[in-house]
């Protein structure tokens, strides 16, 4: 089966792509969501539980991606299920990437005319940031995937940053009691942030661009890894500072970074910060973005992807303004709805594929590359 | 586009169509793949009339005729461009030899003239044959002579050229400190002297093609064989085989046609002045490009790390030199982005000023009637003005250039209330940066970038500067150079040649070539030639002073 | 194709320049304010906020050519006042008469009127916070006076008030560790969370006898003083040195001279200088009982010495480190008797207890403010006296 | 007003891919450019013009929100 396009890289690559595939809104959101239930031992829920999570998700996709190399979900689920099943489950999947796309940019949009511009409208933050993703999808994953390796070192610099400047303020009693309400809070906890763990699920799209399909596996557990410990220090971080406070901020992360004042110069950073998020959430939706067109491409059995790019973004524009009435909604969204449904893309759909795949005996010829 | 350009030159060219032999067939010199022959005849005359009706009105071509022995006298045409063969040997090489030795000639039978002249005669040592009447003016054109024979279907072209060239100096565009003083000359085969004595090596290739449908300039491709990459050497060949132009005057027309990506304002193809920098990428695996006519050869593949650098990085000590790459980092940014973040900090981001420059700030520009994003593009545009007005005056106006600019964006602009004095320090700081970028060309593409950066940054403030940067960088991360990602060690990243981007490690710890560049060869020294003390310091000479005793 | 995409670059630049740049102001139209004073005052039966700003008059702040001390004659700061049935209301208020845009980006503190405080701080508290301008930096202050009065004090030394109180917090106050200025992201944990609660510094406003050359008495302020809060509402004060022994408990004194009785007279005649101080809280019950320890270790260095004995000896230097000790739990006792007394738990004895035993707390969540007057608090001070100065010996007149 | 926006940005996309597509002959793509295209004209529309469309986060939110609720309901 031919790739429609020929980009390759390389194992690190991808397990960048994979790390910015979840961190940069992960940052944001999560410690807000999962303090408000799990309060003190967030950082089980969104630190240890996620990661053990992203474990199991970057097991089935690599699974399934080994089953089958060189074939991204498409391809493989009209192999396993059948061509029209197999297509359905095609345009099940753009419309999940498309609307993920739109609700990543909605929530970047929503963070910085909320904390930064207020009387910009949030049409403009989301028509540059879908131009720029736009841009870099049609440049293909090679140039995504070096573009990236630049943006994660800006944004692990940033979360550094903030990290190490708001230290001096962290008061770790904060963080006791540990277990206070038993295992069941942390539980309750852990199902918001597990919609962002299984993010990795992506894998099944960008194994067939890698040099070396037989490394996935390896980078999605390091990525994963990566992820947790990131999640835990923010949270850690973040109860630490301000307490069972952070639950009430809308973005916790970006309340550190205006509580930075180091000898009273190196104050008011916040703006730079935000500087370099902005790159982190280009570069996710970007990589969302491409995925969704790589899927559609796959689904419509297209020769080029480029002329669906597009298309595809004036409906993620048109759905990151319309699917939400306000940031409540999306925060409520990401509290209810969103458990569910991404428990089904991301696990449901992937496990019974891997699993009829096995009962039915279905292997992807294997290409000597 | 291209096609466009041919059609028209073929237009103009074969306008004039009442010649013999049709104008244009002579301006597609060899290497167009022409195969037409246009032989000469054995009659002197004939030949003498074409070559009369090529250089028409070609005042500065010399056409003389003289006689060779005495019985049979054999009519001999040397036809030469005044002033680009060497007059004595016009003199003494040639007519002295063939017109005062005329004893010889009752010997040898007329047949073998050609034979006798070429062999017995002319104490020449760039000789050859030529029966046709476009190489015969292609190298009349290039500053040969060329002797015709009566009765004889070749004509002897005769290496004499010799012309007026610039003696070697110091190259004016990148002065060091430290280094060599020689710089690259307008004379091509200067040039590849000045390369040959830096690397000794038969390895060292030099390829010369002929560019130019008019012009027929000379260029050169050198590269070390087994170094440079097979495909690049190839590519070059390719890309400077296309180039179907009617003159090429200097190296740029040839960089703007061989460079991968045309609106790109970064430039892909590196030129320098200086030889010792040409060899020091001959010895990483890139190729040289020379061009005659012109001192500065082009330097294929690049990477954006390799603007910063200067030659002088290698010859100081690597401490040095690794904090000055640091610092050239640093001007880029700042002449990048200076302008911009000034701009969104006031206009958008007022609290990221600590509270004392925030009242500063504001007491200042209280009198100003502009915006700041105005304010600054004005200071900016001015400032390039200037400094564009003082590239091109003659240095004496020059100075009184500087004194007006250094009045108008200094005290002047900021007491008749135009701008404000932080503008000043903004626009003065940005122009100092944008001066220590080593390459000229790399800092003349900042500054273009500067600009659209500013209205981003009116427009979005921070937000608007990154969106900004993110389009750059995805522009600079779609670019190559040769099929050389053009910021390659960083992305993709390239652990191994982190030595020579960001900082430059001591030599000894450069012992690979660049990866994507040299990588056919990779190892470039022994490893592990750490300098050190000698083994045993304590005695470093005792064992001499014992058997003395 | 190529000319195409030269149209989209331009139209996209184009674009930019449309809108008029929404978010974009420039500088000289802010009115920047350093300093905001919250009262309440009633007006025609209802109650309406009072916001006072101090705002920044650049052309006489800074411009390079005026020196800093010059100051007095003329203040840098400009008091405005509006009423609003909210706060953000009064906030737009104020620019019925100021051409500028009100820009809080600057904004060091807040001065909360003292009855305003006693009525609940979570409203106030809830205005500062949703502002994007206004950081979780922002210092809190009381005064007993009305705000209004507060923010046209005098401020010496600096140039204004805000810079004033910026450099007290965190250069001055620390030196005695008598006062102690809270931000507002503690002020508002402390607020939410059980367990424990906030103390807000407080401001004495003084007239001040001529602090210059035939000048004339100033009206300055001085910060001497903590306002505790049961929840969020003001209760009562403690003065320095409660405030003093409350930073103790809590571990966040850092130096501070302490003046204590070597010898049955009537004037205190040594004072140690602590140079660094540790406190921990731990809480634990018995039954319906609970029982708090403060420990606190602290250091310290002779820095006064008005008798004639010899003390630097070892025996001597461990008698002066019980004295230390002894004055350390005296603060520390008054503190907490202040405390109890107010029903106010400023030391977190409650979030302690949350801490160390989450099953027990939940017992005694509901009702804490009875239970708190009851606590039996021990103070464990360690305290040592390590130097003698540049002195070792006291001088002798003979 | 935002309409013609709208209709100058859709003309400027398909006159970007479009043409290359057609000459190329490349049908399928040209189909799936005009089908999403299409569809994404009509939320674009319909948004700018203020007609209600069904939303897919009101349509995810009735299906996935009641097994959610159960899901979370034993964990509280």
């Amino acid at each position: 089966m031919k790739l429609i396009e020929e980009g390759k890289i390389s194992g690190s690559q991808f397990m960048w792509l994979l790390v910015t595939i979840v961190l940069p809104t992960a940052v944001l959101f999560i410690p807000a969501l999962t303090i408000k239930y799990s309060g003190t031992s967030a950082w089980i829920s969104g630190g240890v539980f996620t990661t053990i999570w992203a474990f199991i998700i970057v097991w089935v996709a690599s699974t399934l991606g080994e089953r089958f190399p060189g074939m991204t979900l498409v391809d493989y689920s009209s192999l396993i299920l059948g061509k029209f099943p197999g297509k359905l489950v095609g345009a099940f999947y753009i419309f999940v990437l498309v609307l993920t796309v739109a609700i990543v940019v909605r929530e970047f949009g929503e963070f910085l005319v909320s904390s930064f511009m207020q009387q910009t409208p949030i049409f403009v933050f989301n028509f540059l940031l879908i131009a720029l993703a736009a841009s870099a999808v049609r440049n293909g994953i090679e140039v995504i995937a070096r573009m990236n390796h630049f943006v994660v070192s800006l944004m692990f610099f940033a979360l550094i940053f903030i990290f190490t400047l708001v230290f001096s303020e962290a008061d770790f009693k904060n963080l006791y009691p540990i277990f206070e309400g038993g295992i069941l809070p942390i539980f309750r906890g852990f199902f918001t942030p597990m919609g962002w763990a299984g993010e990795l699920f992506l894998i099944f799209i960008l194994m067939p661009y890698l040099n070396n399909y037989r490394e996935a596996k390896y980078a999605g557990y390091k990525a994963a890894l990566m992820l947790g410990v990131i999640m835990s220090i923010d949270i850690v971080i973040a109860l630490a500072v301000f307490g069972q406070q952070a639950a009430d901020y809308v973005f916790p992360v970006h309340t550190l970074a205006t509580y930075i004042s180091i000898a009273g110069f190196l104050e008011r950073v916040e703006a730079f910060i935000l500087a370099l998020w902005v790159a982190g959430i280009t570069m996710k939706v970007s990589i969302w973005y491409y995925c969704a067109v790589i899927v559609a491409a796959r689904t419509f059995n297209l020769q080029d992807y480029k002329p669906v790019v597009l298309p595809l973004g004036v409906i993620c524009l048109t759905w990151s303004i319309t699917i939400f009435d306000n940031i409540t909604q999306l925060v409520e969204h990401f509290d209810i709805a969103w458990i569910g449904f991404s428990l089904t893309f991301e696990f449901i759909v992937p496990a019974l594929l891997l699993l009829i795949a096995v009962l039915r005996k279905k292997r992807g010829a294997e290409k000597g590359r | 586009m291209f096609n466009v350009l041919r059609r028209k030159l073929k237009q103009t060219l074969g306008r004039n169509k009442d010649l013999k032999v049709p104008h244009d067939k002579f301006e597609h010199g060899e290497g167009n793949g022409d195969k037409e022959k246009h032989p000469i005849s054995n009659s002197l005359e004939q030949n003498k009339i074409i070559l009369k009706e090529i250089f028409n009105n070609c005042s500065d071509v010399k056409f003389r005729e003289f006689e060779l022995g005495t019985a049979p006298a054999v009519k001999l045409l040397l036809v030469y461009i005044d002033g680009m063969v060497s007059t004595s040997d016009i003199h003494e090489s040639i007519m002295n030899q063939l017109m005062l030795l005329e004893g010889l000639m009752e010997e040898i039978s007329p047949e073998h003239t050609l034979e006798l002249i070429r062999e017995k005669l002319l104490p020449i040592g760039e000789l050859s044959e030529n029966g046709d009447f476009i190489k015969i003016t292609d190298n009349i054109l290039m500053g040969n002579a060329a002797l015709l024979i009566d009765g004889e279907k070749t004509a002897l072209i005769l290496g004499i050229k010799e012309w007026e060239s610039r003696g070697i100096e110091e190259p004016q565009s990148e002065p060091v400190v430290r280094g060599p003083r020689e710089g690259f000359t307008e004379r091509m085969l200067t040039n590849t002297m000045l390369l040959r004595r830096r690397i000794k090596s038969s390895r060292l290739k030099l390829e010369i093609k002929k560019v130019g449908i008019v012009s027929k300039t000379d260029i050169g491709i050198m590269y070390i064989d087994g170094i440079a990459n097979n495909k690049v050497v190839e590519e070059v060949r390719k890309r400077i085989d296309r180039i179907k132009i009617d003159g090429i005057l200097e190296s740029g027309y040839i960089e703007e046609y061989i460079q991968d990506d045309w609106k790109t304002p970064f430039p892909l193809v590196l030129s320098t002045e200086r030889p010792d920098r040409a060899a020091a990428h001959l010895l990483e695996g890139n190729v040289i490009i020379l061009t005659d006519t012109t001192p500065f050869a082009l330097i294929v593949p690049v990477t954006f790390f390799h603007f910063l650098q200067a030659s002088e990085d290698y010859y100081t000590h690597w401490v040095g030199t690794a904090m000055i790459r640091l610092l050239r980092i640093i001007a880029v940014n700042i002449s990048l982005l200076l302008p911009s973040f000034y701009i969104a900090i006031v206009t958008f981001h007022q609290e990221m000023l600590p509270t004392a420059l925030l009242i500063n700030i504001a007491s200042a520009r209280e009198g100003v009637p502009f915006p700041a994003f105005i304010e600054a593009f004005i200071m900016e545009g001015t400032f390039e003005l200037l400094r564009e007005a003082g590239i091109r005056l003659p240095r004496p106006v020059g100075q009184a250039v500087s004194i007006v600019g250094a009045l108008v964006i200094g005290q002047a602009a900021v007491t008749a209330g135009l701008v404000s004095p932080a503008m000043v320090i903004i626009v003065s700081l940005t122009a100092i940066s944008s001066f220590s970028i080593p390459n000229y060309s790399g800092a003349l593409s900042l500054r273009i970038l500067r600009f659209p950066l500013m209205v981003l940054a009116a427009s979005l403030g921070l937000f608007g500067i990154m969106v900004g940067l993110m389009a750059l960088l995805l522009h600079l991360c779609s670019l190559r150079s040769f099929g050389v990602p053009y910021i390659s060690p960083i992305a993709p990243f390239i652990r191994s040649d982190m030595k020579d981007s960001v900082i430059r490690f001591p030599l000894w710890a450069m012992f690979t070539r660049p990866r994507l560049i040299g990588y056919k060869e990779p190892q470039r020294q022994e490893y592990l030639q750490i300098p050190k003390p000698p083994a045993n310091p304590k005695r470093p000479s005792g064992g001499k002073e014992r058997d003395n005793k | 194709m190529v000319s195409k995409r030269v149209v989209i670059i331009i139209a996209l630049i184009l674009v930019f320049f449309l809108p008029g740049c929404w978010s974009r102001t420039e500088v000289e139209t802010l009115a920047i304010v350093t300093n905001i004073g919250i009262d309440t005052v009633e007006q025609d039966g209802h109650v309406k906020f009072l916001l006072t700003a101090n705002i920044i008059r650049p052309p006489l702040a800074g411009g390079g050519t005026q020196g800093g001390g010059s100051g007095a004659g003329k203040p840098v700061y400009w008091r405005v006042a509006s009423l609003g049935d909210t706060l953000s209301d009064a906030e737009r208020n104020l620019n019925l008469r100021i051409p500028r845009r009100i820009f809080y980006g600057h904004l060091r503190f807040v001065v909360i009127n003292e009855k305003v405080a006693r009525k609940g701080l979570a409203d106030i508290i809830d205005y500062l916070h949703r502002n994007m301008r206004i950081r979780p930096r922002v210092l809190l202050l009381l005064t007993p006076e009305k705000a209004f009065d507060t923010l046209i004090r005098q401020a010496e030394l600096e140039p204004d008030l805000a810079r004033m109180i910026d450099e007290m917090d965190r250069m001055a106050l620390s030196r005695s560790s008598k006062a102690f200025i809270d931000d507002l992201a503690h002020t508002t944990g402390q607020l939410t969370a059980s367990g424990i609660d906030p103390l807000v510094a407080g401001i004495t406003p003084i007239e001040s006898p001529p602090t210059e050359p035939e000048g004339k008495p100033v009206k300055v302020i001085r910060i001497n003083r903590g306002g505790a809060f049961r929840v969020d509402k003001f209760v009562g004060w403690l003065d320095s040195d409660e405030v003093r022994g409350y930073l103790l408990g809590i571990g966040k004194a850092q130096s501070g001279p302490f003046s204590i009785t070597l010898k049955p007279h009537s004037h205190k005649d040594v004072n140690i200088m602590m140079t660094r101080a540790t406190g921990k809280i731990k809480v634990d019950t018995d039954g319906d009982e609970v029982t708090a320890v403060i420990e606190i270790s602290a250091e310290g260095d002779l820095s006064e010495f008005h008798t004639t004995e010899e003390i630097a000896t070892d025996e001597g230097m461990k008698i002066l480190g019980q004295k230390f000790s002894d004055a350390i739990k005296t603060e520390v006792m008054k503190a907490v008797k202040k405390s109890k007394e107010l029903k106010s738990d400023i030391f977190g004895f409650g979030a302690a207890l949350h801490r160390d035993n989450p099953a027990e707390w939940k017992r005694f969540e509901k009702h804490w403010y009875e239970v708190l007057p009851r606590i039996k608090v021990t103070v464990k001070v360690t305290a040592y006296v390590r130097r003698t100065g540049m002195t070792a010996e006291p001088f002798k007149p003979e | 007003m935002y309409i013609i926006g709208l209709v100058i940005a859709f003309c400027g996309i398909i006159l970007f891919e479009a043409p290359k597509l057609i000459k190329e002959k490349m049908w399928g793509e040209l189909m799936a450019f005009s089908g999403l295209l299409l569809f994404g004209m009509v939320i674009s529309s319909a948004a700018v013009l203020n007609i209600d469309v069904p939303n897919p986060t009101a349509l995810i939110e009735m299906i996935f929100a009641p097994p959610t609720k159960l899901l979370t309901s034993f964990f509280e």
